[in-house]
């Protein structure tokens, strides 16, 4: 990606919805996207006829239940005869989404997008787990019989040995994550947990275990975004998006060392050349990595250049990335309190960066003022990024 | 690879399914569900611009509100049909069936039904079976 | 707080009011037959006469295992087979305690990610399968299978086929 | 606004069968052809990649960790839209038009001959509460009901004969038309029905390929190629469900073609030379051809749709004679066009459809 000094249109939030994140919930695919949907343009003071484009996210279709999602989500996200489609970079999907919806307004073709992601995940028996299989390439991996927790726990396991990290390290994320959920309305698993909590919980992938982990989820998230003329004649208070990069490694994964993720460090530098970020730890003040697996946030915090390689760690121990620390991290409680509707937990990620730098997190909000913040999504096999700058 | 193909191939069998999925079907989907019971056909009407919707659910598409009171459908009528001769397989059928699309008057929606009799365009038909799909016949 | 308190919409439901719904299912048919196409054919063929083929780029010398007849950082055709040791380093190793539909599993399966010969310790790209492992748990909880040198153990010539399945595993030398 | 052009399209296979390559040797081919076309290295100029795929006609989940490698995508922005290929042209010319991107990729591919039963998947896309629970035994079956619907509007089985009569001969020039074919009406008229009002002759049957396109901005089109193929006008857009879609009609291209044509400043598509429209059923093409705002009845049985008609519609053989490559099939249409407009000819309209169980389609206006 060379510099680009040619994009010159604002994009601005107008507001944000969501569903409860929950195990299991009554409502079908549609009316989740459509409760959030519903909430977003509520928060926006818009109605659907205000709105010209819909970009809907979702992670597999296998969810769900239902080939072609994106038609099936595209009447509960208020596409019907709209410009409407569906954005997929795998778990990385819900990031995705606000920045396909950046450029859809960025490029004058639409003025008032509505970015919607949902993912229902209670109804394929007999386990999500079992989906996950077929992430991998159908000849050479599939036949080992994989599960997903495999991923992790192998990239995991490298990045422990390549900084000699000790687990209970990792551990301290889970238990900041699921204790900022406490202030968090929409979250399912929050609470105050210790390190032994999560070094004594079920051993499931070894390094992996039960409390190092995001639960599976039911739940929707949705944006309205805007022109800045737009943005302006609606908010006083305007939280612009100022940044967006994407990166995509190659399907080869067991072929690359998996201690770095240098898909996301192109990703980052793509969103702050934008945003004109030079020195991330001193010009970011908030920030949502995405964590479905606790060493997730630490790996992705040195891929976002705001900790250095094998750093995160012992910045985390420091309260470097408390609630009250220099650059506060997943202050929503991210997956691992909030839950992982995978890709609508992408999209929550990217509304809690909004709700901080709008003003209207409420318990959520960080202690020091806030001027920038990122959030980020990950996703595929160990594979793509996505990174999302806002500024208030 | 232009210069190096040509050679016989493999390929791998495997599946992408679940043991199966479960779908639940909301409180309107449930309703509707109690309503065939009960040999009814049962709609949603949007409070802002009054239209009824089937199969009912829980928002107006285009007021993009929650809908409001069930209200019982009457006058069901053939929107369209078409009549299957041969299956997915291209077996042809012993007896073709047909496949209607049922409305309502003043409804937006309609229900996938088979139907029993000459089915056309704009007849009107009586619910032989209330399931999904319905069941109809020509009157 | 200033978010959201309005009406609830949405029903949170427990497993025992879920059992109680009404519900539809669907037993989906998805079955395929993916073609292997040139270059993983070749490779399975390899691995039933035990040998584990890749393919080289000679513009930057990258090695692909598995096989790709194009070089991705390149972007053209790769130029030729190589065959790459059975053995190598393993980079990455976890035990598994749940099987593919998480069910508990007895003893852990054990697998990781074996750098194969020839390569280097400097290398960020290299060779490489996806494999089990034939370790011991606490070789993989005190990591000191991680970096620790492995060969193939290959099925029996009459029991391969084709298949990823035709190594066992790694296991060290 | 500025301009948005496609300067190369590559493509690769187009044969009901493709067993001497899996979909990434296949998208490697058609992707080497469209750089050649455009004589750039992606590894360098191109700014962002797009694929448009979906996960159950590849047999992968998350197939979107396949997209980057093949197209020389790997470690740069390359990302999926679950769409149409039209779709990924529209995501494409917003990400060069938002300044994000000056040389922007879309590739799609299908390859229908790795599902083992592929109507079994159309139904998987169906609503899993009121139409997947029809059980229908064939899932033709919404085309029908659409269909004959349209019937009423006026049209007869043998304009549909028509239709498939015209695309089947048309195909015979194009080197990707595995279904290409000269039949005659009575030919076609003798078929069984599968599916009232259809018969065989009247379904496109799937095919294997892959299709690379290079879309840049005004600026680079114009270094890279003395004939870019500008894009006008875009659109695409989505009916609602089954129930509450309008049978007989195709409002998802009433509504894009509406804002391509006027996003292209034409204010009547006859001012158009020709369209690539699409005919994965013969009555489809008819449905589609009114949508635009044309009387397709009326210039059927004019002859004004034929090849050396006033405004020539699939003149290359459309889904009838090359077959409905998935996702690419609104790519595979593009690349008429694309030929088309290099021919010499001034401009065209494209215009795609998702297929059953959806009621997605797209336009673009396309001008030489």
């Amino acid at each position: 990606m060379r510099p680009n000094i040619y994009y010159s249109k604002r994009v601005g939030i107008l507001g944000s919805g969501l569903t409860l994140f929950r195990s299991k919930m009554l409502e079908t695919p549609q009316e989740l996207a459509f409760i959030a949907a519903r909430r977003a343009l509520d928060e926006a003071g818009l109605e659907l006829k205000d709105i010209d484009c819909v970009v809907i996210g979702s992670a597999p279709d296998a969810f769900d239940g239902v080939h072609m999602k994106g038609e099936y989500l595209a009447h509960g996200s208020g596409g019907i005869r709209k410009m409407v489609s569906r954005v997929y970079v795998g778990g990385a999907t819900g990031v995705m989404v606000p920045i396909s919806g950046w450029y859809h307004v960025a490029s004058g073709l639409c003025e008032k997008v509505l970015v919607v992601a949902e993912e229902k995940m209670s109804g394929d028996l007999p386990h999500p787990q079992a989906i996950f299989r077929y992430i991998w390439d159908p000849i050479t991996e599939k036949p080992l019989n994989p599960n997903l927790i495999w991923i992790f726990a192998m990239e995991m396991h490298r990045y422990m040995k390549k900084y000699g990290i000790k687990k209970e390290d990792i551990a301290l994320v889970s238990v900041k994550n699921k204790r900022n959920a406490i202030n968090n309305p929409y979250a399912q698993l929050p609470g105050q947990i210790t390190v032994d909590d999560v070094m004594n919980s079920e051993v499931l992938v070894w390094p992996v275990q039960r409390l190092d982990i995001s639960p599976t989820s039911d739940g929707a998230a949705a944006m309205v975004l805007a022109s800045e003329d737009v943005t302006r004649r609606y908010t006083d208070t305007p939280v612009w998006i100022e940044g967006v990069g994407w990166t995509l490694d190659n399907t080869s994964w067991p072929g690359r060392d998996l201690f770095y993720p240098r898909y996301l460090e192109n990703a980052a530098k793509m969103a702050y050349r934008m945003a004109g970020i030079e020195r991330p730890n001193k010009e970011i003040d908030v920030v949502e990595p995405y964590d479905p697996f606790d060493y997730k946030e630490l790996h992705h915090l040195e891929g976002l250049q705001i900790a250095g390689r094998g750093q995160a760690p012992f910045l985390l121990k420091e309260g470097f990335f408390d609630l009250d620390g220099d650059i506060p991290s997943s202050p929503s409680g991210g997956l691992l309190g909030v839950g992982n509707p995978i890709a609508a937990a992408g999209l929550m990620k990217t509304i809690s960066i909004y709700w901080q730098l709008k003003g209207i997190a409420g318990k959520m909000q960080v202690k020091r003022p806030v001027k920038t913040g990122v959030a980020q999504a990950w996703g595929d096999l160990m594979q793509a990024s996505t990174v999302i700058v806002m500024r208030n | 690879m232009s210069w190096d193909k040509g050679k016989e191939t493999k390929s791998w069998k495997d599946i992408m399914e679940a043991e199966k999925y479960v779908y639940t079907l909301g409180e309107a989907g449930e309703k509707f569900l109690e309503g065939l019971k009960e040999g009814k056909i049962y709609g949603r009407k949007c409070r802002k611009c009054g239209r009824v919707y089937v199969p009912p659910r829980m928002y107006c598409e285009d007021c993009f509100e929650e809908l409001d009171e069930y209200v019982t459908l009457r006058s069901p009528y053939i929107d369209s049909f078409t009549t299957i001769y041969y299956d997915d397989e291209g077996n042809k059928l012993d007896k073709p069936v047909s496949i209607a699309i049922i409305r309502f008057e003043g409804v937006k929606g309609g229900l996938l039904a088979y139907v029993e009799g000459e089915a056309n365009q704009n007849k009107n038909v009586e619910i032989i079976s209330y399931d999904i799909p319905l069941k109809v016949k020509v009157v | 707080m200033e978010i959201h308190e309005e009406k609830r919409l949405e029903h949170p439901l427990s497993k025992e009011e879920l059992d109680k719904r009404p519900k539809i299912e669907y037993k989906p048919y998805a079955k395929y037959s993916y073609s292997a196409g040139q270059a993983i054919t070749k490779f399975l063929e390899g691995l039933k006469e035990g040998k584990i083929y890749g393919r080289k780029c000679r513009k930057c010398g990258r090695v692909y295992v598995p096989p790709r007849m194009y070089c991705e950082d390149c972007f053209r055709p790769t130029d030729e087979w190589i065959e790459v040791k059975d053995e190598g380093i393993v980079m990455t190793a976890v035990a598994s305690f749940i099987s593919w539909t998480r069910e508990r599993l007895e003893s852990p399966e054990i697998v990781g990610v074996i750098r194969l010969f020839p390569s280097s310790d400097r290398d960020f790209v290299y060779p490489a399968l996806f494999h089990r492992i034939c370790c011991s748990y606490e070789e993989v909880k005190d990591m000191s299978i991680m970096g620790r040198k492995v060969k193939a153990i290959w099925k029996s010539k009459e029991k391969r086929e084709g298949s990823i399945n035709d190594i066992d595993c790694f296991k060290v030398i | 606004m500025h301009k948005v052009a496609i300067v190369a399209m590559g493509w690769y296979g187009f044969r009901p069968l493709t067993p001497e390559v899996s979909f990434r040797e296949m998208v490697f081919e058609a992707a080497t052809r469209a750089y050649a076309m455009a004589d750039i290295d992606p590894r360098k100029d191109v700014d962002t990649f797009i694929s448009c795929q979906e996960d159950f006609w590849e047999g992968i989940s998350i197939a979107d960790e396949f997209a980057p490698d093949p197209i020389g995508g790997s470690m740069r922005p390359t990302m999926t839209v679950s769409g149409d290929g039209i779709q990924g042209i529209v995501h494409g010319a917003m990400q060069i038009l938002s300044g994000i991107s000056k040389i922007t990729v879309v590739e799609s591919h299908s390859k229908p001959s790795d599902i083992e039963k592929i109507h079994k998947i159309v139904e998987f896309g169906m609503d899993p509460i009121y139409v997947r629970t029809v059980k229908s035994p064939n899932v033709h079956f919404l085309a029908g009901l659409d269909a004959s619907k349209f019937m009423k509007k006026g049209y007869t089985r043998e304009d549909f004969a028509e239709v498939v009569r015209k695309n089947k001969v048309n195909g015979l020039s194009s080197p990707r038309s595995s279904y290409a074919s000269k039949l005659s009406l009575e030919d076609i008229l003798s078929q069984d029905y599968v599916v009232y009002p259809l018969s065989k002759l009247d379904i496109a049957e799937y095919v294997d390929g892959s299709i690379v396109s290079v879309l840049a901005s005004e600026e680079v089109a114009r270094k890279l190629t003395d004939t870019p193929i500008w894009i006008d006008g875009m659109y695409f857009s989505s009916d609602s469900t089954l129930e509450l879609s309008y049978l007989g009609e195709a409002e998802y291209l009433t509504i894009s073609s509406r804002e391509a044509l006027k996003m292209a400043k034409v204010d009547s598509p006859t001012k158009l030379k020709g369209g690539f429209i699409d005919d994965r059923y013969s009555y489809k093409e008819l449905e589609h051809v009114e949508s635009i705002g044309l009387n397709a009845r009326e210039m059927l049985r004019e002859g004004e749709l034929e090849k050396d008609g006033d405004f020539p519609v699939n003149p290359l053989g459309g889904h009838l004679a090359k077959g409905i490559p998935l996702e690419a099939s609104g790519l595979s249409l593009t690349l008429d066009g694309f030929e088309y407009l290099l021919s010499g000819k001034e401009s065209a309209i494209v215009a795609s459809w998702r297929g059953i169980p959806t009621f997605t389609g797209g336009v673009l206006v396309m001008r030489r």
